[in-house]
């Protein structure tokens, strides 16, 4: 088994926490795990972009097709839609994003994170939602195993941990 | 074993050095590099007991300055940078090497010339492996190609840098010092006594006094202590090598290729493997020295190396065989790593030559 | 026979330090080579073994004893 | 019989390379007679330069650290923070700390580094044969000033005791020179006393900035070298205390 993705969005996101959550996730269900993070030069609002490849062995760090993509804003859309597998899915944050993904891939699932997770509390919450809806592709990672993550990214503010938990839990439910 | 944790490669490399006994850290900051300084800077705040020192130079020629310094006390000391910075230090790795000091020195690459980008490349191989600084000298050169391996190396690193009295480097690049993967961090290890060591400084009272000095006296004398410093390379050059083959046995075409190069690669074999397709690797992980033989033994079989430069261990490669026309070359400028897949074409390529 | 200026022959560089500051003249140059070629100096009896000689002599050649 | 003076035990048999007259001898034999005094040589450490006493390991029974052009108080740094119960002796000439090594020693102030700094300014490079430094006087020739230093191409000599002394990272800056007894015996005292401050732990840098005679470099006698010192060097280079953190 091999699983390559693609994280991205822009910085205050979480796209990064969200990438590092799951493969804490995956090391725990004994997987080999890599995470590459790519970042612009902005120190504020810049692209923020990670690799992550689990494995039942050691590969290459670098992600060439991606079967699952996370698209978090418009022009990591533009940048990175034409590497996705011919078989993968491409999730879409529709709140960021207003064109056309004009990618061939197998499943293209497009939900509105930041409405989502205003719903649940605040849109702070929106990474959240999109690892819930990433995790359901992710049949080898327990969900108690990603909320223990997020219990553990919170640890030090245990006020923000129920609101968070119940954003995982919405994108991990909606269906698509 | 301890457990596996998630760890990002220069934090996880900083965390074994630390374990290593080397609690003498001097650095400039410099993507992709600075997390070890920030994470030593971290330890020296929050773990008193450990007594870290750490100063954060004006300079990387200062940093280095001060690491040849520290480990001439005979305390294990390192520093870690990039290629800028690593151009700096080369008057000290010329200097240490000369004045047989034992320290490590961390260079995570990333793409020059000039300023260049912040990205992953191995464009410092001539730097490190042939010796950027002046004069005739080498340091051993060791280039994992994984957390798990910076953490095993850098301990060893500081071991052998210790024995041969020596500087060592550790030549990884921006991917490996930025990904994160699981790691089984090393444990404390045990670190010699700074006065055992011979010529440690150390105040001599009465006793023999020690002199770090590089400068010699007259043509014989510094013939001499040239003569003694290539008796020790050579030493180096015979008891050092390291590396790993795979499936090189039955391969039709043998890539050759090191840190997160030899990665890409090895998922690139297994691909062209289920393909049908016959290749295997060897992997140096020193880089000095080169595991020649090892190379040689490949025979006639087509041999690719890939880089993330315009040619630089080619060279070496080339130097180990028989038939150069045998050694093909692929390699990436600019920051941007080849995937597996762009590998795979390659070996296609050249199997159909 | 005591001395109270002794005069290390092979560090002696014959700077003149001491023949210049010697408070009571007593210091002059010497008649004889050293092997670097130097005239290292000599003492007469109006030496009061002050050791003002020993203190500027840069090669630190010059010792200094008194009765 | 008493003994007046007697060659200081800590030194080697080595006669030394300083061509004659050299004020470089003077401050090492004061050093050598103060590790005997203060019986140093179990707590000391020292660190030379690059420059005419760049062979001084050859001279004295210490535990010595030859560093490279300029990186001594660096190297310095680097072994008072492996070894900080150890008192380090640093020495540079004025190529090694205002050229080469500039960004060095600012930078030991700044971080106001427990070292004490012997600093010889002889207003030229001695080793490499009379070259410009960045402390040669205005209108003083060297091989490369041949119509002597000009400001418009050069600039002004540099003044470190002054400068360092407004940094409050350094505890004790004087400047003092060597062409009399009287202000050899002063020298001394100045450097016992950079050296006392380092010991006692309290302070961050001392500094002891010494005009010495370069006969050679300024190519007269030695015996005119030390009056140039007077006639030429005090003016641009004044003799004094400018900070002692003790005394205030």
């Amino acid at each position: 088994m091999k699983m390559e993705m693609l994280f991205s969005g822009i910085g205050g996101q979480g796209v990064m926490a969200l990438g590092e959550s799951i493969c804490a996730a995956a090391i725990k269900a004994g997987y080999e795990v890599t995470f590459v993070p790519f970042y612009g030069s902005e120190k504020r609002g810049g692209r923020t972009m990670c690799n992550i490849v689990i494995a039942d062995q050691m590969e290459s760090p670098i992600v060439a097709k991606p079967s699952i993509m996370l698209i978090m804003d418009e022009r990591s859309l533009e940048d990175y839609q034409d590497t996705i597998a011919k078989d993968g899915t491409l999730i879409i944050n529709t709140n960021l994003v207003g064109i056309e993904p004009s990618c061939e891939c197998a499943k293209i699932v497009k939900l509105p994170f930041y409405d989502m997770a205003e719903q649940v509390g605040t849109v702070k919450s929106a990474n959240m939602v999109a690892m819930g809806a990433v995790a359901q592709l992710l049949p080898m990672i327990k969900y108690e195993d990603l909320a223990g993550e997020v219990e553990a990214y919170f640890s030090k503010k245990p006020k923000l941990i129920p609101a968070n938990l119940e954003a995982l839990r919405i994108g991990y439910e909606t269906e698509f | 074993m301890e457990k596996r944790v998630f760890m990002e490669g220069n934090e996880a490399m900083a965390e074994a050095a630390i374990r290593a006994g080397c609690k003498l850290f001097f650095g400039y900051p410099i993507t992709p590099a600075t997390e070890v300084l920030e994470y030593y800077a971290r330890a020296m705040a929050e773990r008193p007991e450990e007594e870290i020192m750490v100063v954060q130079a004006e300079t990387e020629l200062a940093a280095f300055s001060m690491v040849a310094g520290a480990a001439a006390s005979g305390n294990r000391a390192m520093t870690a940078t990039s290629g800028p910075g690593f151009s700096l230090g080369q008057e000290s790795m010329s200097f240490m090497s000369a004045a047989e000091i034992p320290a490590v020195v961390v260079d995570s690459m990333r793409p020059g010339p000039g300023d260049g980008e912040i990205l992953p490349a191995q464009g410092d191989y001539f730097q490190a492996v042939k010796g950027g600084g002046h004069g005739d000298y080498n340091t051993l050169v060791l280039a994992p190609y994984s957390i798990q391996e910076m953490c095993d190396l850098i301990q060893e690193a500081f071991v052998l840098a210790e024995k041969y009295c020596n500087p060592v480097v550790m030549l990884v690049d921006s991917t490996l010092s930025k990904m994160r993967e699981a790691v089984a961090l090393p444990g404390y290890t045990e670190v010699p006594d700074p006065d055992s060591k011979p010529n440690a400084l150390r105040g001599c009272g009465k006793e023999e006094s020690h002199h770090i000095i590089t400068s010699g006296d007259g043509a014989v004398q510094w013939g001499e202590y040239n003569d003694m410093l290539q008796e020790k390379f050579k030493k180096m050059r015979e008891n050092e090598v390291r590396y790993e083959s795979y499936e090189v046995e039955d391969a039709d075409i043998v890539m050759v290729a090191y840190g997160s190069m030899a990665r890409v690669c090895q998922s690139a074999m297994r691909m062209a493997r289920e393909k049908g397709i016959k290749a295997g690797m060897i992997r140096p992980i020193s880089l000095w020295p080169f595991p020649k033989e090892a190379i040689a033994a490949v025979g006639d079989k087509k041999i690719l190396v890939c880089e993330l430069s315009a040619g630089q261990m080619v060279e070496d490669v080339q130097l180990s065989v028989k038939d150069r026309d045998n050694v093909y070359f692929h390699g990436k400028l600019g920051g941007a790593t080849p995937t597996a897949d762009d590998i795979l074409s390659k070996i296609e390529e050249v199997i159909g030559a | 026979m005591f001395k109270k200026v002794v005069v290390d022959p092979v560090h002696c560089k014959e700077c003149g330090y001491c023949i210049k500051f010697c408070p009571k003249g007593a210091l002059s140059k010497g008649t004889e080579l050293n092997k670097k070629g130097y005239h290292p100096p000599v003492v007469n009896d109006d030496c009061v073994s002050c050791g003002t000689c020993a203190l500027v002599c840069p090669d630190a050649a010059i010792s200094v004893y008194k009765e | 019989m008493k003994t007046v003076y007697e060659k200081p035990a800590v030194f080697k048999e080595a006669v030394t390379n300083y061509c004659a007259g050299c004020g470089h001898g003077i401050v090492s034999k004061l050093i050598a007679e103060l590790i005997d005094e203060m019986d140093l040589q179990e707590k000391g450490i020292m660190v030379w330069p690059v420059g005419c006493s760049v062979l001084s390991d050859r001279y004295f029974k210490m535990d010595t650290f030859v560093a490279m052009h300029g990186r001594a108080p660096a190297t310095a740094t680097g072994i008072k923070r492996a070894r900080p119960d150890k008192l380090v002796m640093v020495y540079q000439g004025d190529g090694d700390l205002v050229s080469e090594g500039m960004a060095e020693i600012m930078h030991a102030a700044i971080r106001g580094e427990k070292l004490s700094i012997v600093f010889i300014n002889n207003a030229i490079f001695g080793m490499t044969g009379g070259q410009m430094a960045a402390t040669t006087l205005i209108g003083q020739t060297a091989s490369t000033a041949p119509l002597g230093r000009k400001t418009e191409t050069s600039g002004y000599p540099m003044r470190m005791a002054e400068t360092l002394a407004t940094m409050p990272g350094v505890s004790y800056s004087a400047r003092c020179t060597i062409n009399t007894p009287a202000r050899i015996r002063e020298c001394k005292k100045m450097i016992k006393k950079i050296y006392e401050m380092q010991m006692s732990d309290q302070h961050g840098l001392c500094f002891l900035e010494i005009l010495s005679p370069c006969p050679t470099g300024w190519n007269t006698t030695p015996v005119n070298a030390l009056d140039w010192i007077d006639e030429k060097m005090v003016e641009t280079y004044p003799l004094g205390l400018f900070k002692d953190e003790e005394s205030e």
